[in-house]
């Protein structure tokens, strides 16, 4: 079977779906893989390193018309899909509830299309799962952003000069993305407090040697793991209980999310006119709408001294390690799905059927 | 006495203090043994050989053939049987010791009674032998199986108190009135023996170490007793050492359980412990203190740790850390086995391990370290539970099943700390810890690996 | 009680042994590490056969022709002896486990 | 006695030389503070910061006509001498000795200068050290700008796709910005090494969990505590035993400086070519020169895929703190100097005589 | 002997013991000292009442006296002196009981020698006694200061080894002859007498103590030999209790000291120990263990620790936190004190303590702690040296007069980790190190501080 | 040799005596810190005072007009006493130290 990798065309993106080693492992498995040329570039991947371990090194049009999978690492877009042909099989993020544009295309094309954001999160998908690769580095990297910013220090330092504080940092959102954050900026020396609606996370948020605000859960927040849209009042006890914090805050990373909505504001202006003079805020939420009520995605706005960045590129920017990760996810469910070199198509089974979201032209998931 | 059987005796007493003590550590347990081998071998042969009576012929022959018999049965049943077979070995030989004594007991009575203080130690030592004899047999029934039950009758405390007192007094009134009657001695005999069983028998199974070690002081006891009917020096001198460290040792032994002694004996009625370790279909689960474990790992070549969340939630990555500089300082081979998932976050055991400063060469990947467990002496698992979850392999219906693990039952011991039988984060039961290789040892990560650091550097 | 003091009076030195013993008993015992309980336990059960001496004893002093005597301090040696070599060997191969690998 | 806080004028700084808590401690010694406005702004001091604690705020012409003590961080510029009055004393860094039309100027104008890195580097001084309090900080933010620039993460990482291998970091220099980049560095899981051509730093780097490459030495490249210029043996010897090292690094930062010179060349542009595709360098001594051949001051070079970041400003990018270190030092500074508000001008002295380059007109160090 | 009288030495026996036992745990040892004293006072009293002899009222009154003047004496003695005097009271007061002994043995000599035993034990006591007596002057001489020079003949060794033997040929000789000629029994006192000074004279001040409990071993065994003589059990027994503790007490204390008795008693000639810690100006300095320091810090209220570039060159980190939290554990209020320039760049010690996770909130600036000195029990300084070195106040001609420092001296005790007396970066000398207030705990600060955890956990 | 074996076979329960205590002594002190080494050096000094009764016994037996004897039994008992009350009352004076603080 033949893996086609196609060069990442979305703006400031910099990884790519493949590393060389795991190019390689494909290989050896049998598979014949296309890359189209430089798309590892920024990822640090010179095309020699693919052609080195016998992957082929091509223009784009023939990557389209000689693969059987398709892989890419943010969703096809037009330009792509023309090039698409029947029968071939596309990996990406999808995010089909918000693209039903996309996925329509995609089906017009005849073509079966595989969802990785919609990776169910069981046990035995963990290494498939490319939200939990991507946003733990993204968590490590808003840290290192917030540091970069910051006209401040992160450690508690005793000089002859006199004392640095250590500096105060605030995580909303205990995921996977917020406890790389916790466990960052605790290295570096900072007091770190955090918060989020599953109470399950103050013990994981204590497991890094952190601090957790607890705010009162009536108990119908959390829902299997993940969280629930939160109740009005949950929101002002929340704002009551943290915003002590928030204020003498020196950085704050916000990471929370409500899987396929909008990500809840969790700081408003009003909250942010009020916050320390050269405070910085990382809204790792932007792209879905932002936990800040003043971010802007890919931007950064500074309001009463306060910098808000709202990003998403935080993954991309240690894109030569998320490209590995993604690479590494993508060849675990590839093989899942396949069987010696050929599709299986078990749709009984649950990754493969939560993640198949058109099949040979027909939608399956909505 | 002569003077030569004097000092001979001196000597074997000299050896028994000097072996007992050095029973008591690790590195010189073995020599304390020989020694005290040593000194009752001399004790035996001048018995035998050094007095000044007449012995005709035949009363020589008949001891040798005695200890010739002994000897090789018992030398032949300490070899053979199987290591798991050795505490309950341990009674039944307890229980010959105690039946030695009542047998000289009633020939004694036959012979020699003369005063008060001649009946009063043939007469303990007759009961205390019985004791120990019956209650040692049924120790041994319980232990290899062929008593399962634990049976108790109604009131049984009530019931064990009265009839020992009854004993007593029958015994007092024996000797006070001077009437010694066969009859009545029999009757003694016969009342330690029920004694033995009625106070064995309700005793759980788990329990049985400290009753042996108890009954085990008994014979002491009873051979100190006799000792003093012989004015024979090693004998009273043996005696009470075993009599009183044995006491000690049941102490000890019940206090590592977290037991009392009177909870052992009285308190098999009530309800048991509160981490409960059986499972209708697992079986049960085997505890282990930090002493134990800290033996086991002083004297193993390979030892691997497999970290887990509980160890980010007790905060112990310090300890750990202690733990495993001690090991290699012992020249034991230290690896830590990190499977990908463990903890809540990717990489938990790394940020957790490097801020203790351990080596990044000894943390070892999942499909690195399965192949090496073969050659494991022990696994400490610490605060993991699902990444060491043989249901992954085992059981299709399980909702971890797929999953890659570490294959730690592979190894020869797998020590499991925990705070209790709570499930891990995918809430399932965990067959590895009912596995007959496998030890837990219970407690807050912290706490625990504290407290084995702390044995270690007294090794 | 005063025939206990009687006793103790008459029996002084024999009483200071007593006590002495115990001591050494409960002094030597104190603070081992819990691995070693069951060779302990399993040491001072062999000790505990010193019950032999007076065994052997019984049998030197019998009339060769007290068959019942005879008898009882044959049993009375072989279970004693049972009990040391016994007892012996097993703490002995119990205490093999605690040889350093290589 | 009057001191007057003049706003820096030199592009990308951000930094001023004294901080409200600061000047307030002068205040209650009965100093005058004069702060021109706005010089606090990018350390995030509000105008209304100073003026709560008693300090004056006047337009720049003011401050010049007020003040007996002039203090800047950056050396005085033309447009800055055109204002200083006969007989004011100026305080800064002046590098008198690369400076000499600067110093020439200033006794022009009948002035008296001190400058502040001509402090001695003895124990009692420590506290007024400016170098010292600034090179920590640029070695914290150095490190912190490497990982933000990188395309990898530093920690290692085993998760459930795939595991990250540790960034390897190499420090050259192990003096006050050498070893907190190696701390800094460490904290954050990367594996490191250092080297400096004395040989009592390679204690000093042990101390921080890190390795020392070493060089032999043969004893002639170290006096008194500071480094002197290497001989052309030495700078062999080093490239033989760091380039293995160098060429596996993903991160190099480059603090070697000897005092008074032109910086040592310690990467050569041929090294350059020879390391690892995505590797950066930070070159903190760029200003003197550069410790990499290619490195050019301020910018940002890439050669065969390896980031060259010529720099100094990282001190300027922590500016909060840098502005608070540097105030302490200064406070320390002048207090040493006065005695009850007036200046003492005890020539034997070594701290005075060492930093006084110009005395009423006349200059007394070149 | 009475029955009551009996069984009064029996229990007085058992208190010995007992108070012995607890006199090692630093919680039981008041207890145990008393229950040993009251023990004491039973045999006492139940030695002056309890016998069938018909003694005069004169001597009753004579006994009473001379035991109240002892009494008192002593009491007041013991109350008064200075804390820093007690070693030397002990061996006064230990050489007393060797008098004690001689005295007796002179006196029964005149009455009582029928047979050879008596004669072995009475010359025996008097030799040992005169000892004692002579030997514990001479160290409590040298204690207070009256005798301050180590006197040494030349070749001293052989000339002691020769005089001991000859007083031992004449006493041999004069018990196997029979001949109990009181001018050779005083021959055989001022031998022993003699030859105390000779063994003591030579020793060094250090190693007093030692030499303090070894004469006191010796004069437990002469109350034995007494007690042979009367037949008198408890004697015996508290005779030899303390002569068998004594002797491992003193070469526990040669252990501590790191030496071996031997070098004690005849090494006194070789060269002195590695670190030196004699300077001509400063004067000596004080060495203490690990469980010294472990004993003061388990009884203090406030604990300072001093980390410096040694705790960082030790990566000891860890283990001072792990000491930290101990302290804490116990009630101890412990705090960090961080100089300004502690180590090798502005913020090493907080670089260092983050790492091991010390809490922000207990490390505390140089000025915020200089106040609290005062108020602080032990300070413990680990690998620091300059930061804590008063010539910074006190010398103007030194490179850091001027600096700023730890004003440590302010606290009751300071201990002082490092692994030698070298110099710290600065390279000068620190006048704290002699300051009478401070005791040196040599090693590295990683060895040093676990050897130290390790003994407060068995606290 | 053989005086010394006679000995212990005309005192053989004197020798377990001795044998017994020589344990316990050894036993009982092995493992203390080093910080209790004076304290307990000077406890063990004041229980060697125990000669005391030895001396009450010499003066018991004296013959009132023996005036040498009670002299020196005088001497011995003043002697003996002192070491046992200073003896145990400075123990119990370094033993304050170990009082906790509060
Ligand atoms: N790494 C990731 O990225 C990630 C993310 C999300 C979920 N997960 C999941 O998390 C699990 C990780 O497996 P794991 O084995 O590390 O953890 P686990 O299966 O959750 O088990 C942890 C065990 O530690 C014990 N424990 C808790 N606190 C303790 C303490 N203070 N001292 C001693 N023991 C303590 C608990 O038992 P007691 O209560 O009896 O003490 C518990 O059974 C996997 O199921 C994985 O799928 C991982
Ligand atoms: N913080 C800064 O920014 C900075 C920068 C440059 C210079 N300095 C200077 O550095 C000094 C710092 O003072 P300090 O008190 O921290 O250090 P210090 O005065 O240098 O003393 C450190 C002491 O630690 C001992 N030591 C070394 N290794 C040890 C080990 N493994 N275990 C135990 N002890 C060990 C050494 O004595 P032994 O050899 O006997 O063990 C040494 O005397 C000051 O003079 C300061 O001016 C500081
Ligand atoms: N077992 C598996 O296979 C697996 C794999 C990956 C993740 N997970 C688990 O899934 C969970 C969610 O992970 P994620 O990072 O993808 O979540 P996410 O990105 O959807 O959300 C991030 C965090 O924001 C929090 N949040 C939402 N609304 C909030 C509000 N109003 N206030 C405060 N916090 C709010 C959520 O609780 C969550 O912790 C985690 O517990 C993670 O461990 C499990
Ligand atoms: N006691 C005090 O008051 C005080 C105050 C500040 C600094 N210091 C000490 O002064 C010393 C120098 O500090 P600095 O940071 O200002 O130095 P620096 O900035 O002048 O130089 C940085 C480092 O580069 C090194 N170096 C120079 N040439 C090199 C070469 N060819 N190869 C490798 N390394 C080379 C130097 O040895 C030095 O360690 C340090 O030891 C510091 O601790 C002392």
């Amino acid at each position: 079977m033949k893996i086609g990798i196609l060069k990442e065309t979305r703006k400031g993106e910099k990884r790519v779906s493949l590393s060389p080693i795991i190019a390689k492992q494909f290989i050896s498995k049998g598979f014949e893989v296309f890359i189209e040329e430089d798309a590892g570039l920024n990822s640090s991947y010179k095309n020699s390193d693919f052609k080195n371990i016998g992957a082929a090194i091509e223009k784009r049009g023939v990557v389209f018309k000689e693969s059987d999978i398709l892989l890419k690492i943010n969703p096809f877009d037009e330009d792509d899909l023309k090039l698409v042909n029947k029968g071939q099989v596309l990996i990406s993020q999808l995010y089909h509830k918000s693209n039903t544009k996309l996925i329509e295309a995609i089906a017009s094309k005849n073509a079966t299309a595989f969802s990785l954001d919609a990776m169910p999160r069981i046990s035995r998908a963990q290494d498939m799962d490319v939200l939990s690769s991507q946003n733990n580095l993204a968590g490590y990297k808003a840290v290192i952003l917030g540091a970069y910013e910051m006209t401040k220090i992160f450690p508690l330092m005793m000089t002859a000069a006199g004392t640095i504080t250590p500096s105060k940092v605030l995580v909303y959102g205990v995921g996977v993305a917020g406890l790389q954050a916790i466990a960052t900026a605790k290295r570096l020396g900072a007091v770190v407090e955090a918060t989020d609606i599953r109470s399950e996370t103050k013990e994981q948020t204590e497991s890094l040697g952190a601090k957790f605000i607890s705010v009162k859960n009536e108990g119908e927040e959390s829902q299997g793991g993940y969280a629930k849209e939160a109740s009005d009042g949950y929101a002002e006890r929340q704002k009551a209980a943290v915003n002590k914090s928030l204020f003498q805050a020196d950085l704050v990373v916000t990471t929370a999310n409500i899987p396929g909505r909008k990500a809840p504001i969790l700081i408003t202006e009003d909250q942010v006119l009020q916050m320390k003079n050269g405070a910085v805020i990382i809204d790792l939420a932007a792209a879905q709408g932002g936990n800040c009520e003043v971010s802007k995605l890919n931007k950064t706005v500074i309001k009463n001294g306060v910098k808000v960045i709202g990003t998403t590129i935080a993954p991309e920017s240690v894109s030569t390690n998320a490209s590995e990760l993604f690479a590494k996810n993508i060849f675990n469910f590839i093989i899942h799905l396949t069987k010696d070199g050929v599709f299986q198509w078990d749709l009984e089974e649950e990754i493969t059927d939560e993640t198949l979201i058109v099949k040979d032209g027909i939608i399956r998931k909505k | 006495m002569s003077v030569l059987l004097s000092v001979i005796y001196l000597i074997a007493t000299v050896t028994f203090v000097l072996g007992l003590n050095k029973l008591g550590h690790p590195e010189t347990a073995k020599k304390g043994n020989l020694i005290a081998a040593f000194g009752m071998g001399l004790a035996i042969i001048g018995t035998v050989f050094i007095h000044d009576l007449e012995v005709p012929t035949i009363i020589y022959v008949l001891i040798g053939a005695a200890i010739a018999i002994g000897s090789i049965i018992g030398w032949l049943i300490a070899v053979k049987v199987e290591m798991t077979k050795m505490p309950e070995l341990v009674s039944l030989f307890n229980g010959f010791g105690g039946a030695s004594a009542t047998l000289i007991g009633l020939v004694e009575f036959s012979k020699n009674v003369d005063n008060t203080m001649q009946a009063t130690t043939i007469v303990s030592g007759i009961i205390i032998g019985g004791i120990t004899f019956s209650g040692s047999l049924i120790a041994w029934g319980k232990l290899n199986g062929s008593l399962k039950s634990v049976i108790k009758l109604p009131q049984h405390n009530v019931i064990n108190n009265l009839f020992f007192i009854a004993v007593i007094a029958l015994a007092i009134f024996m000797i006070s009135t001077g009437v010694y009657n066969p009859i009545l001695l029999y009757g003694l005999l016969i009342g330690g023996l029920v004694y033995g069983i009625l106070f064995v028998l309700p005793i759980g199974g788990a329990d049985m170490p400290v009753v042996i070690s108890l009954l085990n002081s008994l014979t002491g006891i009873a051979a100190a007793i006799t000792g003093i009917l012989y004015n024979n020096m090693v004998m009273l001198v043996g005696g009470i050492l075993v009599g009183s460290a044995g006491i000690i040792l049941t102490i000890a032994m019940c206090k590592a359980m977290n037991r009392t002694l009177t909870s052992v004996i009285f308190g098999s009625f009530t309800a048991s412990k509160d981490i409960s370790g059986t499972n209708k279909t697992l079986g049960s689960i085997k505890n282990a203190t930090a002493s134990d474990t800290a033996i086991m790992m002083n004297y193993a070549s390979n030892v691997v740790i497999v970290p887990g969340y509980g160890l980010a939630v007790a905060q112990a990555q310090h300890v750990i850390h202690e733990l495993e500089e001690i090991l290699t300082g012992k020249g034991v081979n230290v690896k830590y086995a990190i499977h990908p998932v463990a903890g809540r976050m990717p990489g938990h055991m790394n940020v957790l391990l490097a801020e203790s400063n351990v080596d990044y060469s000894i943390l070892v990947e999942m499909e690195d370290i399965n192949p090496h467990f073969n050659n494991t002496d022990v696994v400490l698992v610490v605060g993991a539970n699902d990444v060491v979850n043989p249901a992954a392999h085992n059981d299709a219906s399980s909702p971890i099943y797929g999953m890659p693990i570490l294959d730690v039952e592979n190894a020869k011991h797998i020590v499991v700390n925990k705070r209790s039988m709570n499930a891990g984060y995918a809430g399932i039961e965990n067959e590895l810890f009912y596995n007959s290789k496998t030890s837990m040892l219970f407690g807050d990560a912290k706490a625990a690996l504290t407290e084995l650091v702390g044995e270690l550097k007294n090794m | 009680m005063n025939q206990l003091l009687e006793f103790i009076k008459d029996n002084i030195q024999i009483t200071y042994i007593l006590i002495l013993s115990i001591f050494v008993g409960v002094e030597v015992i104190k603070s081992i590490p819990a691995v070693l309980h069951t060779p302990l336990m399993s040491g001072a059960n062999a000790l505990s056969g010193v019950v032999i001496v007076g065994a052997i004893l019984v049998m030197l002093h019998s009339d060769p022709n007290d068959f019942i005597a005879l008898t009882l301090g044959f049993l009375a040696v072989v279970l004693g002896i049972l009990n040391v070599v016994g007892g012996f060997a097993v703490t002995h191969r119990m205490l093999q486990m605690f040889k350093k690998k290589k």
